[in-house]
């Protein structure tokens, strides 16, 4: 763990260690903590490194970088037996260190070195792999990918600074962490955040207009997408408010292109209204909805599960959605390109549920699978020179779905509306082809229902309890599986990347398990209720956590264990 | 050749004598004049009497919500920019709820026409004050009389609008040709148009109106300086200027959009592994 | 039923037989149809009689006023044996009449009686009263009442001409309806509009402060509030939209009085935000959601229970609120009036959920019993002159209320945020207040369950079948018992004025009720689902519409049979 | 007697250098000149970096919503009228997601006071471009360059604002006079806050404004002519105007409510007696 004030460089420090470690091999997993302030306060960036996919943080620290002495105080006692505090005891001006305390002159190093004491960052980058007993060659690498923008003079100064931290430690001090790493190989694994898979995701599935306001947690997939834009031919607008963004993506994708737009849940509240539009007039929208703790403003930076229902029903009236909420960052390149497809083929919005925890976590995936990512644009009938005979955009047909026309076809008229319409688009009052309409757009969730995701089942099969969990907290459940099973448990995991419409055979899966326990990162339990709406299953248990703190494993496992004590 | 017959919609919903017969049957024959086949044409509306116009003609529509006629004009626009886009609406569309959405179009400068069907009242929701009702008119929302107007002309000049301009529903071949120039000026154009509503404002009447509005041209302006423009945009009570009063060409937000370079995005094609170059930088 | 084109003067003629009726001690249901246009097309006005209270429609005419031909062609069927259809045969030419057509020169009538063809509405109201039998002097005295504002002259000519359409049936052609009226004495009884009931519980309640946008059906909530707003001391503002409404009332409820906000679905979308704001900040606010079919514009001018779930869930994070949804006009005032009282206490947001079938139907109640509405503020602290020692405005106490200060109060300080705060109401981060706070929120949920409205229960007490239906349904559903039971049906409505928090006693009233039906007018069954995800309950059968008609009493009961075929 | 000392918060969070702190003081400067108690003031605010100012000083707070600082101020306002009742904001907060309700403030009159912190960015969501980023301004949402921003001063002043002025936070002397005249003027007053952000806009320095700020008065200007002010509030590039750009005395919202005639709302009795005689309409 990298700890300090915001503005010191926390995220840095920790992003070029990860990256070291995923590059020689290493699979690393690494979240983020921090407030809703530029400078000052308290961040931590834990960066976790194993041999096989790793999906969550532990609360154990084997070397703990303390760039101020805040983060001495709040995480010492969270450093494991043998861990090492590594910070800069000459400048914290520490009285007393713990005796774990590894105190290297970061500062003074990067005076020496390259004369400039704001390197001290890149001297504890180098004095931290010294502990861990890692090759400074790899970190070498990595700083001059990370300062090649600013030039060689920028990359030499910090490659000296990494130099001399390292030396510092290896040579001087000579001091080790109990874990020592050594690296793994090269993988070409990359290394993202959920965001950034998640905007790949919708590039890859060509999608050419982003409109979206900045909203914390979501607000790195715009400025990803923006970046890309002008490259790829993809519009991004910083529009004036969500409500303006969400009409836009709607004109847009009636217009003809894959459309979307990212937010979290007080910017949604103000989509919400255009998302029912979308659903009444067929045009297929794409929505992230990046969550954070509510109500309001809540804990902005912080991670939180507390939209779902929010999200299954926002809008007046009924109409069709998806809902997705992927379990990792791959899971958010693919099913964010699922997305696209989904609304494509059912002329609906669908909707990417998101959280802090997905979002702005780093993990190592292999390289996406772009073969695996195909584009489905369901009954949109391409650009021609041919009038279309007889087209009405709102044509009832067998299965709900009606031809899609471009605008700008040619002798062709596509027309739609927000109020009740007939087949052609436009306003009706009757009351048959109410129903019928209704029926028709209803009657495509069925169709999703079908095709919906299947939970994935990790575990036991025989198990004396199984875990339910949805989205993000998935790497905490499926190792805390792991956890249980070694403290001789017989634990089984149900895992949900589709909350909606969820999957027919969840209900087989679950009928027969009688110690369920729901897993969720709210307070009020809403897939538990959701479950117990669709298919009547009463969960006998609940884990949930709502103080915008992240569950690791080992806190879902003792939780479970303080549960079933009262069974 | 395109002419009105192919612009001919179906039967309407408005009162009889209704001002904005007169705006339908405008902008039909600016349609026409401009050669324009309706399939080239998008008519993006908000909710309202106004907004019910794409209805009535023949044209590619997206009739949306109450007051967001423009970003949806707006992202049907950046998707395709080869159509000719044009967002209608009415005043409490435009100015009330969608005031923001205006502000910003204005700055952003896209090239979209925006006809607002200003009838200084609530006209579907049956009577209301609205943002432009005259200061003072009574309904059964400001029984103590309405208060002051927002002054549309005023805030496009001030907020970055190139084209600023009214008509009135009563002068076809006015409003005719102002919409002409609207959708030729490159960039967003506002056509503010004078619409008595027969139904729930007696006081802005077709007489009343036609009393006082007078060609901003005669005797003279020049719509190109902004201090002028500004100081016509005041005039009211007595005398009201209908025509160009603003006019400044600048970029559009389309033309500075590099995504848009290589021509309408719905025209491009999709290719997953275009993203392939993007992936190596996560390494 | 009076039936035309809008701008006909449907209503009109409509409200004041009604008011007639309703005067001389019947007991009246008038329901409305209309369209979302001011001219043309057609609209309806369906009246009721009955010796006791009534709260739904019945299809089956005694009296047909057609004001065009289109009246005729759409609703002859709709007459019944005996009834009459009343029109101009004159002025429509109609080649052909129905068989039961009781034409009347109403145009020429008043034009020879008072030199005014636009009375032929008057003087088709005096032909109605004339062919029921009734006392022409009542129908005069309301036409004084209605038109006194307009002048002695206006009121003078509107008595002769009704007294020419009276004296034309009655003297010249002597037609009678099967079903004759005779004037019941007088009752005393008001007849209003649920959205008048409504504002006036809300006045009743003293609230102070309303802002709202126009939106269908709940308009004229804001438009009547308006009207008196000057006399009572109540600020009404038309805001530019409603987010700024519903943002004003927050800052109005935080200042000290009681405010509340109205509108439908569409406009409900945008004060989403708010309504998390106002429950995070545990601000005391009404708002009145007036349903409408949906989504996005649907059928604005018709009937939908479309929201239920949308309000429940809506707007990100959780916090706890209540949902009324009165079952007729007179709930709808004491409700109302209890909304206040809930929202103070409790310091969260309560929203009563109306509909078009409550808001636009008129109903004769017995006058209001203003003894009956009590001022209950909770924790409020009256403004004083002596400080408040310590104050702070969101004091963790054992029951989660906190006193709540008005903003001026001497020496005091009343601070809240949208963000988690800590008690004084400044921004927190920290773990274990933010727990706290939401433990101290959300347990007020509780609180409000345990005086949740209990179900209304009618019909036999060993039912075959159990009804459930919420809000304005109730009139058609308690009817329908009635119906089934004289068909030998042993049927039972159990009704719900409160869909959340549902009431404690609601899972041992159903859970021995094989036969459980739940009726609505939406297409998915929010009430079915949310009665499941709470109690296990699932309904045995569905009935629903959501054509934007409402339901009859003769609809259910026949849906009802076909649905219990299938069992 | 009123001190600073009433007005001294807590601990900020704001980054050192911030120009937020200038403004912080000016307004505390200004409350205890204008001898107002804390208890008085009730200061609402948005969301982002400027809207976390009333927790730093003490006052009746309402820390609210992201760009809807305007209509909770409102709502506050006419509950209580007898409350000074000051609203803050960044540019993002008050011309971007809540441009609406500025305009039909300024049109109301209500009797706020609207302080805007604008530093030209969203600082809180980190550096992107605001609707008054200077044009060509580079942020991660706009690697093109920002489009035209928006002039708050013109739009102020076209869509009726009574009291329309500017200063710098870097000035603390003027601001502080500033934010007194506009307490003290009746009605909606404006006072844009030149704002430098040290961690997101490397462009608009303290340097950078203190080279080009002036105050308008210098050498004259007459704030009550509004075309004068209208083209005033056109000045940017190489100098800007600092002071009263523009005030105008008309009835505010409040005297214009019959509902507030007789007191603060908050101060009337509950009975719901009053209603009986409307009961009996409906008879
Ligand atoms: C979000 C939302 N709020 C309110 C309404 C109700 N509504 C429909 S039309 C309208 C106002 C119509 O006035 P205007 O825009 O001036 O159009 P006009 O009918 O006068 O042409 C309103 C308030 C709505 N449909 N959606
Ligand atoms: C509805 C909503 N959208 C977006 C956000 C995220 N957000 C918080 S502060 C902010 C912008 C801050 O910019 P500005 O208003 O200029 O204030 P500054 O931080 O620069 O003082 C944004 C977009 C939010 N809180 N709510
Ligand atoms: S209500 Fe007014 S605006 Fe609407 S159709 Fe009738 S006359 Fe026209
Ligand atoms: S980010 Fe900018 S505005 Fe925010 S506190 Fe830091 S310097 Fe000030
Ligand atoms: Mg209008
Ligand atoms: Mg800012």
């Amino acid at each position: 763990m990298v700890g300090g004030e915001a503005g010191q460089g926390v995220q840095t420090v920790g992003l070029v260690l990860a990256r070291v470690l995923a590059r020689s091999g290493w699979w690393v997993f690494a979240d983020q903590d921090y407030e809703s302030r530029i400078r000052g306060g308290h961040n931590f960036f834990r960066v976790r490194a194993r041999e096989g996919p790793v999906h969550a943080h532990s609360e154990a620290l084997d070397l703990l970088i303390a760039l101020d002495r805040n983060s001495i105080d709040l995480h010492q006692s969270e450093v494991a037996p043998g861990g090492i505090i590594l910070c800069d005891g000459e400048k914290l001006k520490l009285e007393q260190q713990p005796p774990n305390t590894l105190s290297v002159p970061l500062e003074r190093l990067a005076r020496e070195a390259v004369s400039n004491p704001l390197m001290a960052n890149t001297v504890a980058m180098g004095a931290a792999l010294g502990v861990s007993g890692y090759d400074i060659g790899l970190l070498e690498d990595v700083l001059e990918g990370h300062f090649a923008a600013s030039g060689t003079e920028v990359v030499q100064a910090n490659v000296q600074a990494a130099r001399a931290g390292y030396h510092y430690v290896t040579s001087e001090l000579k001091v080790r962490t109990r874990q020592q790493l050594t690296p793994r190989g090269k993988a070409g694994r990359l290394l993202l955040t959920g965001n950034e898979a998640l905007a790949l995701g919708a590039l890859a599935a060509g999608c050419r207009f982003m409109a979206s306001y900045p909203m914390t947690p979501s607000t790195s997939i715009m400025e990803y997408m923006a970046s890309k834009g002008p490259e790829l031919g993809v519009a991004v607008l910083h529009a004036e408010d969500e409500i303006s963004a969400m009409n836009m993506v709607v004109g847009a994708a009636f217009a003809g292109v894959r459309a979307m737009a990212a937010t979290s849940g007080g910017g949604f509240c103000l989509m919400v209204e255009a998302l029912g539009l979308a659903g009444i007039t067929e045009t297929p929208v794409v929505v992230v909805e990046a969550q954070r703790p509510g109500p309001a403003t809540g804990l902005p930076t912080r991670y939180g599960q507390e939209d779902l229902e929010f999200v299954l029903h926002a809008a007046q009236g009924e109409f069709p959605r998806a809902v997705l909420a992927p379990a990792t960052a791959e899971e958010a390149f693919y099913l964010t390109a699922h997305a696209f497809n989904l609304s494509e083929r059912y002329q609906t919005p669908v909707i990417v549920l998101s959280d802090h925890y997905l979002a702005s976590s780093y993990t190592t995936v292999e390289p996406f699978d772009l073969n695996q990512v195909k584009i489905e644009r369901g009954a949109l009938i391409p650009l021609g020179v041919d009038p279309l005979p007889d087209y009405r955009r709102h044509r009832l047909t067998p299965d709900g779905i009606s031809p899609r026309a471009i605008p700008s076809h040619p002798g062709t008229l596509v027309v739609t509306t927000g109020d009740e319409h007939d087949e052609e688009g436009h306003i009706t009052e009757d009351a048959g082809l109410r129903t019928r309409m209704m029926l028709k757009r209803l009657g495509k969730l069925e169709g999703m229902r079908g095709e919906a995701l299947p939970p994935q089942v990790y575990g036991t099969s025989r198990p004396q309890v199984t875990l339910l969990g949805w989205g993000s907290t998935y790497g905490p459940l499926r190792e805390a599986v792991d956890l249980l099973d070694a403290g001789g448990m017989a634990a089984r995991l149900v895992h949900l990347s589709q909350p909606w419409p969820l999957p027919a055979q969840l209900t087989g899966m679950l009928s027969d398990s009688e110690g369920l326990v729901v897993v969720e990162q709210n307070a009020t339990g809403q897939m538990a209720h959701l479950l117990r709406a669709e298919t009547g299953i009463a969960a006998r248990g609940h884990i949930r956590r709502f103080d915008g703190r992240p569950m690791s494993p080992a806190f879902i496992a003792t939780r479970l264990k303080e549960e079933m004590a009262r069974w | 050749m395109v002419t009105l017959e192919d612009y001919k919609g179906g039967p309407t919903a408005w009162c009889p004598g209704c001002g904005n017969f007169g705006i339908l049957l405008a902008l039909q024959q600016a349609l026409v004049a401009l050669e324009l086949p309706p399939h080239q044409v998008l008519i993006v509306s908000g909710i309202g009497q106004a907004a019910k116009l794409p209805h009535y003609l023949k044209c590619n529509t997206l009739n949306g919500l109450h007051g967001r006629t423009l970003p949806v004009a707006t992202g049907a626009r950046l998707a395709n920019h080869e159509l000719t886009v044009i967002a209608v609406g009415g005043d409490g569309d435009g100015y009330g709820e969608g005031g923001n959405h205006f502000l910003h179009a204005l700055r952003r400068n896209i090239d979209i026409t925006y006809l607002v069907h200003n009838n200084q009242v609530y006209g579907l929701t049956k009577g209301q004050a609205s943002p432009t009702s005259d200061p003072g008119f009574v309904t059964k929302t400001t029984p103590q009389g309405a208060p002051t107007p927002l002054n549309p002309l005023s805030v496009a000049i001030a907020a970055g609008g190139g084209f600023v301009a009214r008509s009135f529903s009563g002068d076809i071949p006015h409003l005719s040709g102002l919409i002409q120039q609207a959708i030729q000026h490159r960039g967003f154009s506002l056509v503010d148009v004078l619409q008595p509503c027969v139904s729930f404002n007696p006081k802005n009447t077709f007489a009343w109106y036609r009393e006082r509005v007078h060609r901003v041209e005669e005797p003279g302006h020049d719509p190109t300086d902004k201090m002028v423009a500004f100081a016509r945009a005041q005039e009211w009570d007595g005398s009201i200027p209908i025509g160009v009063i603003y006019r400044h060409q600048r970029p559009t937000f389309e033309e500075e959009l590099p995504a848009l370079r290589d021509g309408a995005l719905v025209k491009r094609k999709l290719e997953p592994g275009h993203v392939a170059r993007l992936l190596s930088e996560f390494k």
